[in-house]
């Protein structure tokens, strides 16, 4: 066990994928000598050569659809994309191309592509820096969506996501890279399925969904809500698409309340399909609809504003209240 | 000093080697590289174009009579098909667009596969691996960037297989393609951009695309091209071969504009006759790429009656395979609706297609009792 | 009142809008001299010049970004997609660009657009032609989104998104463009707003909500389901961001049970935002979870298989059945 | 005919017209496009280069004392923004990415405008037709589409303005700089593309993105372009004059490539020691703008010290008001976030806002009787 940041437990994950696959390659604006803007791939072009870690022009779209010809002759690409606001510029690569070769192709082509991509906001960056833009690919039919929370969840999906024969996009909470956890580095990846969500704390009132960024956020607002008698059950989802809805309906069952809570725009984004899914799954459990807490339907706002626009433990204990049918600042609006 | 666009004439000029009227035109440049084809490889050239003239007529008449949802007809592009994929080495790999039937059929693919796509029985209707060709591509430009990735795939092999693309004139102005010869150019990767330059993109005439010839896009971003008359078979053949061999020895990628004609209409659903004179369709037809190997073939003495014959002969029984193949095409299963999504197992997938099993079975069997349901 | 075409009644409110404003101008590929691949933009050019009527490169994003342009300079240009599928090269220009040009520059520069995409499948068409992308953008704050069902609002409906000053894709059913309808050509634009839905058939038992192409179906289901004793009260949407989710909150008071379709992959579609939606509202007057009856979570299938995908008339009343709780293919796996 | 790609000495050579060492340099044919520039007129480029780099400095300062989130500093770029920023007619209109603060200066920007958006205080800065220049673009090249549209509306309107847009040498990677090279072609609108080659993309060095001067792109796309000593102010004064006047006379787009060097790190928050070379740094230091600016003027006697001094004391007023302007800007509030997302009212929105407010009421007085809540 070593103690690591979540950059650094990324990065030793691509660092073993690496050694264990000649064919991993690594592609993506500056992520040779710099070793990524978020340092993520510090040190391995170095170790492994430029022809391993590729350091590509700037170009998304390129940069996505030579990684499908790279997989076309047998290669397990993994691109970066900088940060979460220039991933479009590759959208109709992944959306038409990456997502739909396989099945296009009766199973003949694999895209065992994956593409990290540094999301989410709460770092006082400018403009298109902080996107959440998990939803428009959770509804892609032919991707895979995950989304890390802690090193070791980070070390071990980094090195599944790869090893997938499947497309996958791995987002990465860029508040987090300096969050810090022990890292089992001899665990094997083989040994679990990358799909299942993970019961964070266990709770028997409130049954509290998220991933990603607000993991700790929710981890927290449970510690709170227990000094107010308030049993929170805290799920960290970590598959994105598909969502290990078995896990969610087993905690819905119990507590028959559900709190959803993501960075990203209320209005057809993943906590929709959350509470539409569990709906179905478990309408006659339920207590109360389930709430969401999430950001606005507002373009992502300039830093001075960011934490107005970020779900945090006041809006998400709000939520939970809420869930709980207490009387809130929305007492009356709902229902 | 300032770079400008004035026509440059010898740059712009067309490399040919067989006149419009048939005859055989001597290059300084391109000789060489088909010095090797005799009168047995002219025919052999020549029956390929007849047959894929053929499987272009045979499956337009299928779409006429309902067989095929839609084709998109190559004629008028023969030579430039032909004389490029005829120059590729089986390990080369090609990414086309929708219009490359031609090159398909020289990549040796099955004539009832060649279908599948058009009757609307597949996505893609050939295992890529097979013929070491990308299914057909509708979304312009994309494949070139595939080509590119796959030539890197190639350098970082150490081999010395070459990455071929096609695509038209409309897709040069798509970023994809542009970026395609930006990391070409940047990686020397071995690719060929071959675009056929059919002068139309469905009805907008290449002039809306580009003021100046194509072929001086890619000497910009460091990439050597040629401007080929696109219906000179041995033209096209000997600008593909200079190209490959180039690549298959480390210089990089090359561009190749193979200025042609869209005889037919844009798809089976498209009519030209809105859009485009019918004068331009009879200069055109002047330089009808069969007719014109013909006359060289003729002129030789390389086409006696026994060859036209068996060309015929070929041509009919290529035709005939290939109806037949399309109509006795079998009819795919409701399932099949849910296969190869992923090569993993999905449980959002698994559970709509087990709702969607019950609910066809529900057409067969009374609807069963729920208690039973519901213990599974 | 005139009869005409789906499409030609779009042709209509072209025409009368650049008529009325000078600075409306279209752009696209193969608008002008064909007209359009599904004439839509039939006889414009020749009546109002290529100035107006503009064919382009063919490059999607060029003509997104450039049309970003004319608007910065006074124009309202309206886009012609000519696919659904092709729309993604332009993604980022839409996303980036004119979702956030008003937010980001507190409202000093207007996105008046008007993105007309012909959409959605049913046409025996091959890969890419078929597309149903509607809730990315729903998704997309900054956008609004529109579908239209009939010749009528098809009319008054484009030309009010050409006049709004806000960005609206605006999404063309394209296997009804030869539906034919009553088109009232002197009704005030002005008169009503774009965002409210309609009740398209009243009933009591159950509440159908959909759009665009899957309109006449419902219709279709609500006289089988009235054949059979049930009431079905069809909604059309009309706007699908934001959606007029009073209108659907009365409806789903008053009968209780929600059924959604639309021809998009079901996780993460627009039917997970509604779903979740009237949750939240009307949580106490469900008599069951709200049903989803869409296409699959598969890349759109080859045409052979595409009546599959698409919910059809006997999709959409076994989704009846299932809010109602009667007992049929699905029972017992639900709830 | 083959189009190479190999050197052409001539086509690749810079415009300059100020020597590194400040001599004066003639060119048969930038000379004219620079005759009227008098000492006044060099005196008054010397001190737009010495206040904007002076405003550089003082913003990289602000950034270290944690007054501004983020700055991208242009050090060393000063002859390139001013000289084609000085060369524009108020009515032109201006299409940046976000390194063009010294352009935005000679726009006329506030200069807590120019503060807002690295204060993190605003998305864009300032009210883009108050100065004609459109907001900072981060999206790479997404700009040069906005120019060209907007160009396309000039013409249209049949005004004799020019759009101008400035990017990157990594930019010129991008699908869309290349489209709209397509688009500007296509309807020879009246566009200049203004790249500022400075050598690096953050840390890629331009030999990634092109093998060959960026200049070269260009002229393939059938726009003439011109490459110029980007660190002399009046040969980038000289070629932008020209190319405004192709364009206000119906020739169409024009690309520049200005030959630079970023000093500085790529923002703020890089540290370019990672990947280059101290050498670099030196190599370039002694082909200074501001320097080789004032070795003319010193040569010609036009740098006495009042000139210096009142220069100087220019450039301390300027950023005194930018510091003063920065520091003192208000604090947004938290409502702004919901403002101006569309100019129409929108129910969604509107429901969220409402939330929110008695969210944010509710710290502040207990939360009121459910009932009356009710019955709103
Ligand atoms: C991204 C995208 N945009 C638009 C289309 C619609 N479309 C199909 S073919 C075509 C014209 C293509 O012209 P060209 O590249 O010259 O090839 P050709 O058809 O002449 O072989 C267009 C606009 C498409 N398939 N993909
Ligand atoms: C679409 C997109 N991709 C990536 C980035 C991240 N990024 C910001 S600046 C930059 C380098 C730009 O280099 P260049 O165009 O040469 O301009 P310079 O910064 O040198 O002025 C990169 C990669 C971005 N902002 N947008
Ligand atoms: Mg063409
Ligand atoms: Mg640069």
């Amino acid at each position: 066990m070593a103690t690591m940041t979540f950059g650094r437990a990324i990065n030793a994950g691509l660092r073993r994928a690496m050694e264990n696959d000649p064919k991993v390659v690594l592609m993506g604006e500056d992520i040779g000598k710099l070793g990524g803007v978020f340092r993520v791939t510090d040190g391995l072009q170095k170790d492994f050569g430029p022809h391993r870690v590729v350091d590509t022009p700037l170009a998304e779209s390129g940069i996505m659809g030579t990684a499908v010809g790279m997989a076309y002759r047998g290669y397990r690409p993994v691109v970066e994309i900088q940060f979460d606001g220039f991933i479009y510029p590759a959208f109709d690569q992944i959306v038409c191309q990456v997502a739909k070769l396989h099945y296009r192709t009766q199973g003949n082509v694999k895209m065992p592509i994956t593409i990290r991509v540094p999301f989410g906001g709460g770092i006082g960056s400018p403009e298109h820096h902080s996107e959440s833009p998990e939803a428009y690919f959770t509804h892609t039919s032919g991707l895979r969506v995950v989304s890390v929370s802690n090193p070791q969840d980070a070390y071990v999906m980094i090195q599944q996501a790869i090893a997938s024969n499947d497309p996958i996009l791995y987002f990465e909470p860029k508040r987090r890279y300096h969050l810090k956890g022990e890292v089992d580095e001899s665990v094997d990846i083989t040994a679990t399925g990358m799909g299942a969500a993970r019961v964070v704390t266990e709770g028997s009132d409130v049954t509290l969904v998220t991933y990603g960024p607000l993991v700790p956020t929710a981890r927290d607002a449970a510690v709170a809500a227990s000094d107010d008698g308030v049993s929170v059950e805290v799920i960290d989802l970590r598959s994105l698409a598909p969502i290990d809805f078995a896990t969610v309906e087993k905690s819905v069952r119990k507590t028959g309340r559900l709190v959803i809570t993501h960075e990203a725009a209320q209005s057809g984004g993943l906590g929709a399909e959350i509470a539409a899914s569990i709906t179905e799954r478990c309408f006659y459990y339920l207590e109360h609809a389930p709430v969401r807490v999430t950001g606005f339907d507002i373009p992502y706002p300039y830093s001075k504003l960011e934490f107005h626009h970020l779900p945090d433990l006041d809006r998400i204990l709000d939520g939970v209240d809420r869930a709980l049918g207490r009387p809130n600042s929305l007492s009356g609006l709902e229902g | 000093m300032l770079l400008n666009n004035e026509a440059d004439a010898a740059q712009d000029e067309l490399v040919q080697l067989i006149a419009p009227n048939g005859e055989r035109r001597h290059h300084p440049v391109y000789d060489r590289w088909v010095a090797d084809v005799d009168g047995e490889a002219l025919q052999a050239l020549y029956r390929d174009m007849v047959v894929i003239r053929r499987i272009d007529a045979e499956a337009t008449a299928l779409q006429r009579q309902g067989e095929l949802a839609l084709w998109p007809p190559f004629l008028g592009q023969e030579a430039a098909q032909i004389g490029s994929a005829r120059a590729l080495r089986e390990d080369d790999f090609v990414f086309s667009s929708y219009r490359e039937s031609g090159v398909a059929y020289c990549r040796g693919v099955d004539l009832t596969d060649l279908m599948r796509v058009w009757r609307g029985n597949a996505s893609a209707g050939w295992d890529p691996f097979a013929i070491n060709m990308a299914p057909t591509q509708v979304i312009i430009g994309a494949q070139t960037l595939h080509a590119t990735g796959y030539a890197m795939g190639i350098l970082h092999d150490g081999a010395d297989s070459v990455a071929v693309t096609y695509f038209g004139d409309g897709a040069t102005s798509q970023g994809d393609v542009n970026e395609a010869m930006v990391f070409a150019a940047s990686y020397q990767a071995p690719v060929i951009f071959f675009c056929q330059n059919n002068q139309w993109a469905i009805s907008e005439p290449v002039r809306l695309q580009a003021h100046v010839p194509i072929a001086r896009r890619a000497p910009g971003f460091g990439i050597p091209s040629v401007r080929v008359d696109g219906n000179d078979v041995l033209a096209c053949l000997a600008v593909t071969r200079e190209a490959l061999d180039r690549a298959r020895t480390g210089g990089g990628p090359t561009f190749i504009e193979a200025v042609t004609y869209r005889m037919g209409p844009h798809t089976t659903a498209d009519d030209p006759t809105r859009y485009r004179d019918a004068n331009e369709l009879e200069d055109w037809a002047a330089k009808d790429p069969i007719a014109r190997l013909a006359g060289l073939l003729d002129a030789e003495g390389l086409l006696p009656a026994e060859v036209s014959d068996s060309v015929q002969a070929s041509a009919d029984d290529v035709a005939a395979r290939l109806r037949e193949g399309c109509i006795s095409m079998p009819e795919p299963a409701a399932q099949d609706v849910f296969k190869h999504v992923y090569s993993e197992p999905n449980s959002w997938l698994e559970r709509q297609q087990d709702q969607y099993e019950r609910y066809l079975a529900s057409f067969e069997s009374p609807v069963s009792d729920s208690s039973e349901e519901a213990s599974r």
